[in-house]
């Protein structure tokens, strides 16, 4: 595959404004002034980026506890995600959602989640929309491999393709859910083979090579667009960083196995292969890293210097 | 069984017809699918079957497989699809069938359907009726003869209707449907073949107003769908020497507590009915509501009149031993007048 | 195959003893006299002929709605049958249960189930008892085609499958859930497929011959017993009935349909395959058939005689 | 927090020692686990991880996967794994880790363990033990810091147990897993790393068997879990003025009515705490039967002090708001006092 080094350095810049956001999330949360839990997207950027890099505005996303990146990745303003993950009243959500609970329709962003896979069935149902709309947006569910095991992905996808729905459903493999190995939960742990069960395609692919992701994403999001149902797609990836923020992530893999796949890091890897064929240079990561880092320090900034929600609000919005 | 009087609902006095319950449900639907076309409705065997209970009966052939859309026996996924696509800006009824099949969808409903408005800070509507029938009928047994109505009301973000009447059934489903927020609706199995009068015009009735079935002086009986007719029944076997007021409250939640409280400030005494066992109940809720803010107009304790603490037994005597019936709360009601 | 004469009169004799019990049911139900609802076996009987006549006592079953012929083929005397379908203070469960919730533990029969794809993980889990207890017990859990698409169904093979329990999952795939032809349901009609997709084996078997259901269900509950683990078995076969009593049955199913799986009844089709190969006569099968008409008929009349429970009893046995 | 005194629950008065709420679980399951071989424990993380909240630690190393069973997150699977292992004669614990998971597995609580022994008739016993942790901690949102014991009190087959003290995790555990009966068995995130004194030995507490955690002549607080620590605060924010009684019910379902009565007799007036919404609420149960079997002993309307009707708000001063706590619980007191 011809490298396209505008579309290379465009994704290129979401994953390491995705990264750096988290690191900044991280930092932050570190420090202790931030409420709730916080579960990092670190080492899985190429799939947020692969995959959203196709949507639209009006598509939806339906996303997961893990799913900043998705929000960032789906057109949410980086200091709307900053302020609401702080739970201060600039968020997206006025600090009512914090990360786990991260809604913005407005970017066809339908939610992250507390409950894992209950976003499957969510974003089949943002496909039916779409399809009993009649136009050509599509839906994109993203799970992990803990959620393959759980009810919700069987009814969800299974519906989605008897009903033949413009949905994408994206299965972040990163072989562990919390601390239980992915081999433990399952006797199957080739994700892509289920797509079959349902009738429909599976397609695996390396989840750490964005550009990889973005062709195969292309692919299936096409065929939803189109009227082609829907597709699964596995991403085998690797958290680099703890479950959640806390969590040192080593009772449960061996060091050489972070150390492996943090040198397999999606962003390291699409750099050097660009600079090594020649198509781009240090210098212009560099400079698009630092332009990262400006967008997030200003969200951060941001985040910082707003309001709380006052709380004789909390009486409102429990119905429309 | 006797018809209470039905109010008239709109400027214009309607025409009205006896149709029966389910009947007036149809209508409802016809009626709002027609009118507004994000509306669609889901669920086991709406589609060409028009219904395990014929509650649909009609519809598909004028809506359609897009509109009307038979579901495999997954709760939880057409629930969640529901979810989305009400999220999406769409008003999806989801029809569970029998209530008792909600339970893997629970989390749907509860953890998704009624925070995502309030998490989203008012960003995002869910615009979702559940749709179920609800209660013991025929020996059904323990997996088919469910009331789960409390637990519904006991979550902030849900709104819960329990009609009893066939002009409710009209009323409220519309009112449901045009419902901004999620709405659980749930109609009595025994009662979809009564029949009552409906107008036949355009109408809706709003949440949280309840209906005085019966006026009467010396206690105030509540309850809601089935147990109003018991309730009804019970005030006929008092009524010689007892005057009974009979009340429906039409919707668990909003609940209309003026009515309610107006009421038992008159009698003084209150006899509540649940079809479901009395631990943490619907009518738990409205007897302490009611020592709350009637406390001082009590002439007497408040009396639940509910089922036996029991899973629904099979056999017809022991099932009937279980449920509530209109000897046992005219019983209640005379015991409680001493 | 060669056909052992004894092994196919003993799996026919069962057959029409289910069918028999089946449409005494009937007969009485129509008559008025019992209460509930009940969903017939007849057309299906060769799966429950052919599967548990593998299994001992000590196996465990969990069953369905659609389950009398299930209790009858583990164990279950006909009359406790008949008696608890008709809510007799004799039936298994004393009339507490009904057609629907039929238990005999001491036949190993964990219930007939009114919640669809329910008895998959109470199977699931009596397969664990059984492997933590460490001897070669089996659990079987019979469900229809229109539980597949359940919750249910995806959890409970997973965990039978990761965690290697000898368990037996068996598929009536009688192509239609009430009024809901399974294609409609689901875009893979091919639920042996499925059995990969949890990595275990998934078999597909004529379902109305009782021979090859005996054969296939056969190594699946060797497999079990023997610590090889779960194997998902598809039986294709059809209710000539419709789905409980007082559904035609017609409305959704041509009557060509109906008429050509009423031609393919197991338990003409294992007759007719034994006299035309000279292996049994006529008038053997018709001595079996009239046995059985005896077995029922004394069923019926036991549950007819019996006394029905009383009321008082009502609050008894909620907590043991 | 101050702890409560714990009465001596055995023959001989035992040792005690101060250990952790989760510790006091983790002993309570090494001790049944060693006794009876036929008990086992399934969860989420409760494998060599110790679980989520440390709820098993140690508990892997000397069980092993046979006994210690991680699973995939199939909580309703993992459920229904459990009922018919239960039916078949084991004694297995589903660990559901966060209580808010449990909702798809409901069917399989509701339906199915709650309903066997009954629909059976006695023949097969569900000794099922369902453990969750409960309640709202550090902002953790709606989909985890829920508590829904009203709705499993709502379902006759079942027990619910909710200990505030280590003492009480310890005792009940033990007696929830030797019970025959499928029990409920909610522990409190927030109350997990608190110490009390727990007898050394061998003890197991019996359900349905409330205690008076603090004497007092003027009101009646009575609550469960962590309520009954914010209780105890607000009974210490009162004492100068007013003498108020603590009960810790300790069990929802069976429930010791005779307790909570016998001390609303001696008070007349009656304060209940629930962490979860009023809305038919185990506070609303017991402010039910309070009036039926008490009401010419109150000397004032019962009064709940519950969370607001709103789904858990992110923000930790939102959540603040919604809440109960010993302030609000000690101005519901004051209010009722006039
Ligand atoms: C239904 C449900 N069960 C359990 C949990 C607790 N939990 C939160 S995240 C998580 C692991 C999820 O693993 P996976 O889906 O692989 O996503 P990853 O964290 O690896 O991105 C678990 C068990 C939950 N949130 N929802
Ligand atoms: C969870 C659940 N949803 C819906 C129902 C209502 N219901 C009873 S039987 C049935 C059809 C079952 O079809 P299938 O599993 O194929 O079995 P069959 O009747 O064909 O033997 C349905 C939908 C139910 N009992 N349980
Ligand atoms: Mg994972
Ligand atoms: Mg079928």
């Amino acid at each position: 595959m011809a490298v396209d080094k505008e579309l290379a350095l465009a994704l290129y810049r979401i994953m390491t404004e995705i990264r750096q956001l988290e690191l900044k999330l991280q930092e932050v949360y570190r420090s202790g002034v931030m409420p709730g839990f916080i579960h990092l997207y670190v080492g899985e950027e190429a799939v947020a980026a692969g995959v959203c890099a196709h949507l639209r505005r009006s598509d939806y996303v339906t996303s997961t506890h893990r799913g900043h990146g998705h929000a960032f990745a789906k057109g949410i303003p980086a200091r709307e995600i900053f302020a609401e993950i702080w739970g201060k009243a600039t968020g997206c959500c006025g600090g009512r959602g914090g990360s786990m609970h991260i809604y913005a329709p407005e970017y066809g962003f339908l939610g992250t989640n507390g409950i894992v896979a209950a976003g499957i069935p969510i974003g089949a149902g943002a496909a039916l929309a779409a399809s009993l709309e009649g136009g050509d947006r599509v839906a994109v569910s993203f799970f992990g491999d803990g959620a393959v095991n759980n009810c919700a992905f069987h009814e969800g996808i299974n519906l989605a393709a008897a009903w033949n729905l413009p949905a994408v459903f994206v299965c972040e493999n990163n072989m562990y859910a919390t601390e239980m190995a992915f081999a433990r939960a399952t006797r199957n742990t080739d994700v892509s083979t289920r797509g079959p069960a349902y009738g429909i395609p599976g397609v695996q692919v390396d989840g750490n090579d964005v550009l990889a992701v973005y062709e195969v994403a292309g692919q299936a999001i096409a065929r939803a667009r189109s009227g082609g149902g829907p597709t699964l797609v596995e991403c085998k990836t690797y958290r680099t960083v703890g479950h959640h923020e806390g969590d040192p992530g080593t009772a449960y893999r061996t060091r050489e196995e972070v150390e492996a796949w943090k040198k397999r890091c999606p962003l390291r890897t699409l750099r050097d292969r660009m600079i090594a064929s020649g198509l781009a240079s240090e210098q212009e990561f560099q400079r698009i890293d630092e332009e990262a880092g400006a967008l997030v320090r200003a969200a951060e900034e941001f985040a910082r210097n707003s309001p709380e929600p006052s709380p004789e609000t909390v009486l409102e919005h429990v119905f429309a | 069984m006797t018809t209470p009087a039905i109010e008239s609902r709109s400027q214009e006095p309607p025409a009205e017809r006896e149709i029966s319950y389910v009947d007036a449900g149809i209508e409802a639907l016809r009626e709002e699918m027609r009118r507004d076309p994000k509306v669609f409705y889901m669920g086991q065997g709406i589609g060409p079957r028009g219904g395990n209970f014929r509650q649909a009966r009609g519809l598909w052939s004028e809506f359609g497989d897009h509109r009307l859309r038979d579901t495999p026996i997954s709760e939880m996924g057409t629930t969640g699809l529901g979810v989305g696509a009400a999220m999406a800006g769409f008003r999806p009824i989801v029809d569970i069938v029998f209530l008792d099949m909600v339970m893997e969808a629970m989390g749907q409903i509860v953890e998704q359907a009624a925070t995502v408005h309030y998490s989203s800070n008012g960003k995002i509507r869910v615009p979702l009726v559940i749709r179920a029938a609800m209660g013991a009928v025929r020996s059904a047994g323990p997996h088919h003869s469910r009331c789960f109505y409390p637990w519904f009301a006991n979550v902030p973000g849900l709104k819960v209707a329990t009609p009893a009447t066939a002009a409710d059934v009209k009323g409220l489903l519309k009112t449901a449907i045009r419902d901004d927020n999620p709405v659980i609706f749930l109609e009595h199995k025994a009662l979809y073949n009564t029949k009552g009068p409906v107008p036949a015009g355009e109408y809706t009735i709003p949440f949280g107003q309840a209906r005085v079935c019966r006026e009467g002086a010396d206690v105030t009986i509540a309850a809601v769908s089935l147990m109003v007719w018991k309730a009804l029944q019970a005030a006929e076997l008092l009524a010689p020497h007892v005057s009974a007021e009979v009340i429906d409250l039409r919707t668990v939640a909003p609940l209309d507590r003026e009515t309610l409280l107006a009421s038992v400030r008159k009698t003084g005494r209150l006899v509540l009915v649940e079809e479901g066992p009395a631990t943490c109940s619907f009518v738990s809720e409205i007897s302490a509501l009611v020592s709350e803010e009637a406390f001082d107009y009590l002439d007497a304790p408040i009396h639940r009149v509910c089922a036996l603490p029991v899973p629904h037994p099979f056999h017809p005597a022991l099932e009937a031993e279980m449920l509530p019936s209109p000897a046992k709360i005219a019983a209640a009601v005379r015991q409680l007048l001493g």
